[in-house]
């Protein structure tokens, strides 16, 4: 087992770190910018070290600033967390060449998922399937043409290198292909210094479901069941579940196959997650994997009683899995929502000091937050500010729990989404189920 | 104004409750705000926190006299000399120039050389050879224009 | 500006409650602030509570003229005459004794007789006949030695 | 269902039972004393009430402020949470008699299991093991002596109406025991307002463990399996938990059938607690019956899923059980530690305002609290100020888990216990399971 653990986060995922690592045994070390001196992490850390300014470029993305970090304070691994470095290759490698174990998969398998384009075909390779598509980067605006064409309008272009929507295009005329193509191409290019482009077919009031894969360094793999993540804004997640109200075992099963046989073709290992999309017949489609721990980790963990962060920290030392996949039990239902500092209307962000709290708490209930009273949230970084799961034993049972509790969480001084997050689970249609990834954009 | 009239008024702040002080002169303008018991909305943990880490005594003297502070600009590991057998680039009393070489800090067997800011003398090195530093911490005060 | 003067304010403000203060000078502008009870740097929730519950206008105004507040000395359900068909024990503007009846609070079948404890007018009822009332609960304002 | 339930109590057990009615659609009114104005349980509920002013005896203990504020709210029921009036069959019964039904059993059964020498009887009657004892009231020494030496050196002196340890003399010789027997009445009668005792044989080094039991109103009773209480400090239980380290399945099902023949035999209903005496060679004695739920209901809640508050709810409408005793699933280990406002060395009480607070939260982990940043503890009532509670797949897991939870519950303004309970945590013995209820009092 490793002695003392860098983690190269900060907000609720360092302290859910941090808290792994406390019950482990495990030193674990804090990177903090000057913005976050009197951070939670920085707090609840073993110890800590301050590695730039506020800006997270300086700091947190600051691939050699990190390393010397690990270094000076003799560390032997490092976890990325979510976000800022977590899915950068570079930074994996640059760990694997200085001899720190980068808690994650290889850099080679994150470079290959990196690239929608590769992970597309990887997927096609084993026969998952896969939404109809131009299979490789399109150069121009003929080549997209004729694609399109093939596969049939609206299309969609996307990012070879995308995430987050930045760079996706819905096109549903042949007349305002060549436009969007170009502008997708320089979104592209901007956000993530890549042009590449792919086309594929737009698929209508789809589901977001993925599912939660674990991996050991032995060639094991098994899956933990899907997250129901439909519920989103502008890409952005808000509320998540599982089980899926549409998935039933047989379809877990098959969807849960086919993310493992993904993992073990690639040589996946530590844990990851497979998306896809389901259209409205049920047909899932390979959508492209993230190679990190998730947000909405915990539902699964809630779940699965499986704790997902040890699991990173035990196979990042080289054990063995001790779970089998038919070991694994689905009990109940739970249900994450993301408490945002933003205007519930406007979606400002909120940043500011908190001068309030009272956050909810008792049976069923579970809290991931790096805020506490008289904290100030600084505004450079990320707005979500607590992650409010529930567990019950039913989907309505969870519902009724979710709103009792973010009833109860009391915050003055900055502005919150939880209203809105309210009148979502009080909508007759998320209530019977009947969600999709436009559910939001609907929803006035 | 004169630093004998600061201090004076520093050593009767001492003694008292008192968290604030903003005076004007020419008889005119005073601000008092004291520290009562609940208006310490700071937590405890950053108020510790402040004082082991910014109000160390050599940084509160800097602030009478001209003295600037030399921050670290990268975490790394702090060497006073090029090699070990080197002679240190200063010693306390050092009469400096701008862009003078003060340390090295090492990151990633990289070794950065830190030039001072200020022309000047070196009043004290703060971190002992070898150490790690961490962004931002202090590593010398200069007196400017000294020497 | 003299340390002394400077000594004399805060001799004053050590047995206050202030907490800030700002004088300017040439007898123009001073601002005081002060450090309320601990109860007061409470919730805006109890704030609110507090506005609610407390600072009703006419209690507010009460504080003004020699007006007392008569409270509901249980929970239970306020009347203002003994029985349905009766008249009211008093009305605004009846000059009441000390120990006079002013009205019914019922509790588990029982009915209880609230006197006043002043002799006075009654310049307001705050309780609408029937309805309930928690412990505490204003019920009448009696202006004392009214009438 | 209930339409609207009145909330007998306050603190964090008064929170709990708003979260249960929130989460089952019931309205919840809360009472408070004028100390308690700004106090959680207050905030939380759908309405509140005052009735009466700081001092326990004029408020929360005042059964007709009680009633009252019943009928002016127009409550069809009342939950007596614990403490305070949870078992006075006085309150219980005029609540009968007015026609609101009283959350809890019958007033006849409260009375009959408030008196420990006709709880005692009823546990022989059904052939449930007791210590050897008077087998009723002593009125005078001679007797006292008389019945000692049938039973045995050394005996302890109980009051009839007794509880938390008050009117108790534990008595090593005969020359000793006039005076012990007479102190003990003396006790007793000024505690409780009846000087009736008994004796019985002392047990040496015992362990605490009791049964949950739960019955609903149609003769259906279940148990949900013991709770280890043997860390006390003056017969005050601070650490519980489930599974007890020396009840293996065999023992668990014996006691529980042990608990669920008194229930029956006394027609008890909603839920209870059987509370045992364990020898060193695990021999389990009847000690009493609390007819309420415990502080430490969250430990059973936590290892079989089951929501207590919810189940006295419904139990109360008449509802009967869906779960059966062979349904019931023990999962994983909890441990529940009571945080108290007070000297960790002296205990003396520490009262005052909360100028910082973060309370644990993350994976396993629940709190159970009605205070938050800014409130301000009133002296007028029980130190209790939060119960940390934490669920793990073993124990060990769980106490580190507790220790992780311990160390980031961050307060200032006033002084818990959290050091002691931190320390004894981290006990050789306590992590061994070599527990009983003097390990506090050798513990240094």
């Amino acid at each position: 087992m490793f002695n003392k653990i860098l983690i190269a986060n900060r907000g609720e995922i360092a302290v859910r770190i941090i808290r792994a690592c406390k019950e482990m045994g495990i030193k674990s070390v804090a990177v903090y910018s000057e913005a976050d001196r009197y951070a939670l992490h920085t707090r609840l850390a073993d110890g800590a070290i301050c590695i730039g300014p506020a800006k997270a470029t300086e700091s947190y993305l600051n691939i050699s600033s990190l390393i010397s970090a690990i270094e000076v304070i003799d560390a032997e691994a490092v976890h990325p967390g979510y976000g800022f470095l977590a899915e950068s290759h570079a930074f994996a490698e640059v760990c694997e060449k200085c001899g720190i174990k980068f808690i994650g998969p290889t850099s080679e398998v994150m470079r290959l998922m990196g690239n929608k384009i590769q992970a597309k075909k990887e997927a096609e390779k084993v026969r998952i399937p896969v939404l109809p598509w131009s299979n490789r980067g399109l150069s121009d605006e003929k080549d997209a043409i004729e694609v399109s064409k093939k596969i049939g309008f609206p299309v969609l272009i996307k990012a070879a290198s995308g995430g987050g929507g930045r760079g996706m295009k819905l096109v549903h005329t042949q007349a305002s292909l060549a436009n969007a193509f170009n502008m997708a191409k320089m979104e592209s290019l901007s956000a993530f210094g890549d042009g590449e482009v792919f086309i594929e077919r737009y698929c209508e009031l789809p589901r977001h479901i993925e599912i939660q894969i674990v991996a050991d360094e032995h060639g094991n793999v098994i899956h933990l069941g899907e997250r129901e993540c439909s519920i989103q804004r502008r890409h952005q997640k808000i509320i998540e579940e599982s089980p899926s109200p549409v998935v039933d075992e047989r379809l877990r099963d098959r969807m849960g196959e086919a993310a493992i046989k993904l993992a073990k073709a690639i040589g996946y290992t530590n844990v990851g997650t497979v998306e896809f999309l389901m259209d409205r017949e049920r047909n899932f489609y390979f959508m492209e994997m993230n190679t990190r721990i998730q947000v909405e980790h915990p539902v699964t963990e809630m779940v699965t009683g499986i704790d997902l962060v040890k699991e990173q920290i035990r196979i990042a030392t080289g054990e063995r899995l001790n779970i089998r996949q038919k070991d694994v039990r689905f009990k109940g239902h739970c249900i994450e929502c993301r408490v945002n500092a933003e205007d519930p209307k406007t979606f400002v962000p909120s940043p500011g000091r908190i001068k309030e709290l009272c956050l909810p708490g008792g049976p069923g209930v579970r809290v991931d937050t790096a805020i506490y009273c008289n904290y100030t949230i600084p505004s450079y970084y990320d707005n979500l500010i607590a992650k409010v799961i529930v567990h019950a034993d039913t989907r309505i049972d969870a519902i009724h729990r979710m709103i009792r509790a973010l009833d109860e969480f009391h915050i003055e001084g900055v502005k919150t989404n939880i209203p809105l997050l309210v009148r979502i689970l009080k909508d007759h249609d998320f209530i019977a189920g009947n969600i999709d990834i436009d559910f939001l954009s609907r929803f006035s | 104004m004169e630093l004998k009239y600061i201090r004076s008024i520093y050593r009767f702040l001492r003694d008292t409750d008192i968290e604030e002080i903003e005076i004007e002169g020419k008889e005119g303008r005073i601000r008092i705000k004291r520290a009562l018991s609940q208006g310490q909305v700071v937590s405890a943990v950053e108020e510790k926190k402040a004082v082991e880490r910014e109000e160390e005594p050599e940084q509160r003297e800097s602030r009478g006299k001209n003295i600037k502070v030399i921050t670290s600009p990268m975490v790394g590991t702090f060497y006073r000399a090029p090699s070990p057998e080197a002679p240190p680039f200063v010693e306390i009393g050092s009469v400096v120039k701008q862009g003078q070489v003060l340390c090295i800090i090492e990151a990633m067997k990289i070794m950065n050389e830190v030039e001072s800011e200020y022309g000047g003398r070196v009043v004290s090195i703060l971190v002992e050879n070898g150490q790690p530093v961490e962004y931002g911490e202090p590593l010398f005060h200069i007196e400017v224009g000294a020497g």
